[in-house]
């Protein structure tokens, strides 16, 4: 089975800075792949790299085989691949709905005259569109809050929103930018259940510092370091790996990521 | 050549103008990242101070000068504890509403002391009659030197004020960042009072400067808010945080306009400040002096 | 494309933020609209003629023609005091457009439909009165003697209830042209106008009079750049002997200041709308202590040629400057008296001749007729052209030169049409005032 | 921006809401019928005011503050709804005006009425176009960036007819001529330009409640929120940037053309910079994003000098300076009162007030 989506050399370098120094990774359907490596070790920058936010110096990405040039963010939609952001990025002033029903823009078919006339045919598109949200918002349980201001809510029900916003447009492949942080332990849990249940749709692309939640869903972990791949394999492997223990040395509690 | 010269000197007297307006909304902007809207009409309403001063009640050019600078200041000041404050921390389009206010309020206050009727004349500093050059003379005079001198004299004395000074330092703190100033334990508050009423000085020397040219009437309605929109244009060609870039773009656009106005057209000025700001900021989005930060993610 | 729009006002500055919030307006007639009670016509009842205007007491025009209006008023209160015309009262009620046309059109149609005025009188300024002149005439509302030189407001077929007053331009600038070619026959002459029909009018005038080949260099201005001095420079590079300008006095006294900046001193010749002498001394004044050793702005300005089609104010033997200058004395004693002040008061002499011969029961039509029969000459010196097929104002001028504060008229006056027709002495005299200062009626 | 713009929606824009589809049945379903339905009782209200009102003094406002309404209604979209700053826009209005009279003067043969809704949509679309200009420009800005480049629009662009090379077309400082609409018979030009006014007020809302009310106008509201998140869920910020530009730009050149067609001309004093203040303090004072605030704001923004003009009146000040600057100081205290007072705009009052009255219900 071929890759989903290939990352091969990729270098990235900010100034005299490499944030990125010849990495390589991949991910096929239904995985779960961790990246992981202590703060600074590029982990966002090659979120970045995917999403077409910063532009490799070398290296190719490659989507179902085809290869990814020049894409624009807007693009990755259209493309089957969702993003949620480290912090949320949720829009304040829309409902929780209306959140939700932007991420399903790439399933609006109404075109803008249908906007400016207010033709039935904008009407029903946005009545799918409404659906499809709620649809997403039951399925993550939160379907009662659709009314409210994103922040009117916990922490914990707002994450949920965000990653309603990623997948109500369907996405081949999700990526997962600390999805953990700033949830309780139950709520951590509750979140791997999760992943487990969207891994049968999805595959799902993680930067996470919980090291149990890692471990618990990955189906494979990529261990950053200074740019560098330093480790790759399963929870297993890289459990036991020295180099890895070595980068986390009185790291391990640390919270945030640069 | 000898009429490139000309325009040079003329585009150089008008842009240090033009960078002492432009380093007066800089200093505000990094205050209380505000653009002041008022800019115009403070300088101007400090101007007719001077003009009933000098011409009704004759007194010396000198003191009529420091009266409007003081005047300024206390305006600045004021404003910015009565109006500018309530608003700070609030939309900042609330906060242009607020400075279109005050320039309304002061036309009308102006225009019920003085009159609107009327443009009055305002005498020049120094001898207008230009430098002679051989048998020729120049369009540039004593006064425009000493235009271009007491800019530059304020120019370099903001310069050790921020750069040397410790009051200098505690307001670029509160500028780069009001909490941690206040943290450090800067009053913050007193500082941003002291930034507007500095750039109000600062404008009504200009004002009155550039009442005494060959060019300039005191009218509440006039000149004046072509000052600031000049000044605006050369603010954001430099990047409006950056002092110096506000010089460098107050010259540049006095330059560029009095080529322009010489070699294409007289009767479109603005329109070249516009295509000035526009290619300016399509190449760089923040003006040339700023230091862009990359957008994170 | 039609282009009418000649900028009679005084720009004295850059018009970029407009009042446009200020629609004030004033009535100097003391207010009061228009009444009904067994009026013959709208705006007249048995004791009083309500009309109105729109002037420039604020913005860029207003220097100087702000006087206009209330000058006019003042005559009309002189009148009242002595019984008005024909017992009635006249009721001026002039309201500011800020020479907006915007404000302009709004202005007046609140004159005419909501006060109800019987006229328009006096009406200032090229580029707005022309956006309601065809409203004026659909409304058949009587526009008497606009102020402004423009060609425009004697079209009689296409606007019957329409009349100028003073000089056209071109027919000033033919006037102008004629004495500056004979005087400095052979010296260079270079122009300086304001670019747009006022200026081009006078140009147009000029032209005709001026051989091409002595024209060594036409510089325009726009009234919203005040900075003058490329096209000074422009002028000086051309080393022409005599600069010819149809400015407002503004501008005329910028082309001053840039000049003596540059050290440039050619003869200047200014048109009557640029040239009165006490508002020029006025926006030169501040500057005459740094030009040289001269003491005040008069000074600067001494020698100008210009025009005028009025006697000088400053001429205290005319019978008119003496009926002008005792009711200025009374009414408006704060404002100088200077060309603006006798303007208003003329023009306001010569609307109260039309409405005493307008009968005693006045309507809109009877006004209109009594102009198109002809109006006495008045306080002219020259007479006007008025007819049933000319809606045209005073038919010349007299050419004249600045002297202290007042301007020395020099031969006699002068008259042409504003085609190819020669410019010839008008052998005439000015009619004396009469003495209780009101226009008899018939 | 700010906190404040909890609800940007006003009341002709009611939120997307989920529990609200059925209560009014086909009217809830469908956005055209109710929004049309809206605006024909608008206008029949409005026709009736035009109508009804026996003399010019208390009825000449209605035109001037249904224009307003139009380039106000645009504005706000862009503002509160795109997040974009224009400090310039009476520059389209201009644009509209220019349009509308060059379209009359070359391209018409009647004056008739139909005429001139062939002539205001040329308004509108000559805007438009140039608005697509800006937009593409204004996309690439921020902040104050946008807020000076607007601004020098504003204040260029009506220079641009004094031009030596234009000025032959475009008519110099003293603008084009158009001429008047023919009203029926029996009734006023100034009411029949009032109804014109209105009605083309009314057709602006409606399209921008459309707008505001479709996936367009959520696009805009996210992609102020936040653009980077916007993007991520596959929308071009630039290019909804643009149409917020373009839409905006369209309801201020209906405004100008508007204009035009009342003062019978299109000329660049028309357009001074303190229309463009004028109409962002309209829609700032009536809560930024809010259809309904920038009729309120439009309102006052008319009404303000012509009431502080009465009240001078009434005091009778005989000083000419005092009375004749007395509109602009009571408007430029107002104008900084209010803004110190209710910095949310009127809309957010009420909205407050709402709250305060029926505290159960969020919104």
């Amino acid at each position: 089975m071929s890759a989903l989506l290939e990352v091969q050399d990729v270098t990235v370098r900010f100034g005299g800075l490499t944030a990125l120094d010849n990495v390589s990774a991949d991910i096929t359907d239904g995985e779960v792949v961790g990246i992981i490596g202590p703060n600074g070790a590029g982990k966002t920058t090659l979120f970045n790299v995917i999403c077409g936010f910063n532009r490799p110096d070398t290296g190719t990405l490659r989507w179902q085989g085809n290869a990814l040039q020049r894409h624009q963010p807007r693009q990755l939609a259209g493309l089957g691949i969702a993003r949620t952001l480290q912090g949320l990025g949720l829009f304040p002033h829309l409902s929780v709905l209306e959140n939700v029903m932007v991420g399903a823009t790439k399933h609006a078919r109404a075109w803008i005259g249908s906007a400016l006339l207010a033709l039935p045919r904008g009407d029903r598109d946005e009545q799918q569109l409404r659906k499809r949200a709620l649809e997403v918002l039951s399925e993550l349980d939160v379907a009662d809050i659709a009314d409210r201001l994103p922040g009117q809510l916990p922490y914990g029900v707002q994450k949920r929103v965000a990653l309603a916003r990623a997948l109500v447009a369907d996405p081949k492949l999700l990526l997962l930018d600390e999805p953990a942080s700033g949830l309780s332990n139950d709520e951590m849990r509750e979140l791997a259940d999760l992943l487990r249940v969207l891994k049968k749709d999805v595959s799902v692309l993680l930067v996470e510092h919980h090291m149990d939640l890692v471990m618990d869903v990955c189906d494979r972990i990529v261990v950053l370091d200074f740019g560098r791949v330093i480790a790759a394999g399963t929870p297993a492997e890289v459990r036991d790996d020295p180099r890895v223990l070595e980068a986390y040395l009185g790291e391990e509690v640390t919270d945030a990521d640069g | 050549m000898f009429r490139f010269l000309n325009l040079t000197l003329n585009g150089l007297t008008n842009g240090m103008i033009y960078a002492a307006v432009a380093l007066a909304l800089v200093m505000i902007w990094r205050a209380t990242r505000i653009v002041n809207f008022a800019q115009g009409g403070m300088l101007m309403f400090t101007t007719f101070i001077a003009w009933d001063l000098a011409q009704v009640h004759h007194a010396n050019y000198w003191v009529a000068l420091v009266v409007a600078v003081v005047a300024g200041i206390l305006i600045g000041g004021v404003a910015e504890r009565v109006l500018v404050r309530p608003v700070e921390n609030g939309p900042p389009l609330n906060a242009v509403i607020v400075t279109l206010g005050l320039l309304i309020f002061l036309q009308a206050l102006a225009g019920m002391i003085w009159g609107n009727s009327q443009a009055h004349s305002y005498p020049p500093a120094f001898r207008f009659i230009g430098y002679k050059v051989g048998d020729r003379t120049l369009r540039f005079s004593p006064n425009d030197l000493f235009i271009v001198l007491s800019v530059l004299v304020v120019v370099i004395a903001l310069y050790v004020l921020f750069q040397r000074t410790s009051l200098g330092l505690q307001m670029r703190a509160t500028a780069f960042n009001p909490e941690v100033a206040g943290l450090l334990g800067v009053r913050v508050g007193r500082l941003l009072t002291l930034g507007w009423a500095l750039a109000a000085g600062l404008g009504a020397l200009v004002g009155v400067l550039v009442a005494g040219t060959s060019s300039g009437y005191v009218t509440p309605v006039g000149p004046f808010d072509a000052l600031l929109i000049y000044g605006f244009t050369a603010a954001v060609i430099g990047g409006l945080d950056s002092p110096g870039g506000a010089v460098v773009g107050g010259v540049v656009l006095g330059l560029i306009l009095s080529y322009a106005d010489s070699y294409i057209s007289n009767f479109i000025q603005t329109m070249y400040a516009l295509v000035v700001l526009i290619a300016v900021l399509m190449i760089r989005p923040k003006g040339i002096f700023s230091r862009t930060s990359e957008r994170r993610v | 494309m039609k282009r009418m729009h000649v900028r009679v006002a005084l720009g004295a500055v850059g018009v970029l933020l407009a009042t446009a919030a200020c629609g004030g307006s004033s009535s100097g007639g003391g207010g009061g609209g228009g009444g009904s009670g067994g009026a013959s016509a709208p705006g007249v009842t048995s004791d009083s003629v309500t009309i109105g205007s729109t002037q420039p007491l604020t913005g860029p025009a207003a220097p100087g023609y702000s006087e206009i209006a209330p000058a006019s008023d003042a005559y009309f209160k002189y009148i009242n005091s002595q019984g008005g015309i024909n017992g009635r009262k006249i009721i001026y009620k002039y309201v500011d457009d800020g020479y907006n046309p915007t404000q302009t059109v709004a202005q007046t149609r609140k004159l005419i439909t909501q006060d109800k005025v019987f006229g328009i009188f006096n009406a200032l300024g090229t580029p707005t009165h022309e956006k309601v002149v065809d409203f004026l005439n659909q409304q058949k509302v009587p526009d008497l003697f606009v102020a402004s030189g423009c060609l425009c407001w004697d079209n009689v077929s296409a606007h019957p209830y329409t009349f100028g007053w003073q000089v056209d331009y071109t027919v000033e600038g033919k006037i102008l042209g004629k004495y500056i070619a004979q005087k400095f026959a052979g010296k260079k002459i270079a122009y300086f106008y304001q670019n747009d029909d006022f200026g081009q009018d006078g140009v147009k005038g000029l032209d005709m009079e001026i051989p091409k080949n002595m024209v060594v260099s036409r510089q325009a201005y726009d009234v919203t750049n005040t900075d003058v001095s490329d096209q000074v420079s422009k002028l000086q590079a051309s080393h022409a002997d005599v600069v010819v300008s149809f400015s407002v006095p503004a501008f005329t006294a910028l082309l001053k200041l840039n000049m003596l900046k540059v050290n440039y001193n050619p003869q200047l010749a200014v048109s009557n709308v640029g040239s009165d002498p006490i508002t020029l001394s006025g926006l030169l004044e501040a500057f005459a202590k740094q030009a040289k050793a001269t003491v005040n702005g008069g000074d600067l300005i001494q020698g100008i040629i210009t025009d005028g089609y009025l006697s000088s104010p400053a001429d205290p033997s005319n019978s008119w400057i003496q009926l002008f200058q005792k009711i200025h004395d009374q009414y408006i004693p704060k404002l100088p008296f200077d060309g603006n002040v006798e303007y208003g008061m003329a023009a306001a002499y010569t609307f109260a001749q039309a409405l005493a011969a307008a009968g005693d029961n006045p309507t809109r039509d009877s006004l209109v007729k009594a102009v198109e029969s002809g109006l006495p000459q008045g306080p002219g010196l020259v007479p006007f052209r008025f007819s049933a097929d000319s809606h045209a104002g005073f038919t010349g001028a007299q050419v004249g030169v600045i002297k202290g504060t007042a301007i020395k008229l020099l031969g006699s006056p002068q008259t042409t049409d504003d085609g190819g027709g020669a410019v010839q002495d008008f052998s005439g005299t000015q009619p004396q005032a009469p003495s209780n200062g009101i226009p008899s009626s018939g | 921006m700010a906190d404040e713009l909890e609800s940007p929606a006003g009341a002709l824009i009611a939120p997307t809401s989920a529990s609200s589809t059925d209560r009014f049945g086909v009217l809830s379903r469908s956005t055209l019928l109710r929004h049309t339905l809206a605006a024909l009782v608008g206008f029949g209200v409005l026709w009736l005011l035009i109508t009804s009102f026996s003399d010019y003094r208390n009825s000449s406002w209605i035109a001037p503050i249904a224009f307003t309404v139009c380039a106000a209604a645009g504005l706000t979209v862009l503002v509160g709804l795109s997040g974009q700053i224009s400090l310039g826009h009476g520059a389209f209005m201009l644009v509209g005006a220019y349009t509308l009279a060059l379209v009359q003067e070359h391209w018409t043969t009647s004056h008739g009425n139909l005429a001139m809704i062939g002539l205001l949509a040329a308004a509108a679309a000559g805007a438009a176009l140039f608005g697509a200009l800006v937009g593409v420009a204004a996309a690439r800005l921020r902040g104050p960036y946008l807020a000076g480049a607007t601004l020098a629009l504003a204040l260029g662009l009506p220079t641009l007819p004094s031009y030596e090379k234009l000025s032959g077309k475009l008519g110099g400082n003293a603008g084009l001529f158009v001429s008047s609409p023919n009203p029926p018979n029996g009734m006023d030009l100034y009411r029949w330009q009032s109804v014109i006014c209105c009605a083309s007020a009314v057709v602006v809302l409606w399209v921008l409640a459309n707008v505001s009310r479709s996936r367009v106008g959520r696009s805009f509201r996210a992609v102020r929120d936040d653009e980077i998140a916007a993007s991520l869920c596959g929308l071009s910020v630039p290019r909804v940037q643009v149409l917020a530009f373009v839409l905006s730009a369209a309801g201020a050149g209906v405004a100008g053309g508007l204009l035009a067609m009342i003062d019978l001309t299109a000329g660049p004093q028309a357009f001074p910079l303190s229309l463009s203040f004028g109409l962002l303090a309209a829609v700032v004072f009536g809560g930024l994003g809010s259809l309904a605030g920038a009729i309120y704001g439009s309102i006052l923004i008319t009404l303000l000098p012509l009431w502080s003009q009465d009240i001078t009146d009434a005091l009778s000040v005989h000083s000419h300076k005092v009375s004749s600057n007395m509109p602009l100081m009571v408007y430029g205290i107002v104008l900084t009162v209010a803004m110190l007072a209710v910095p949310n705009g009127i809309q957010g009052l009420l909205r407050s007030l709402r709250l305060t009255l029926a505290p159960g219900r969020r919104r």
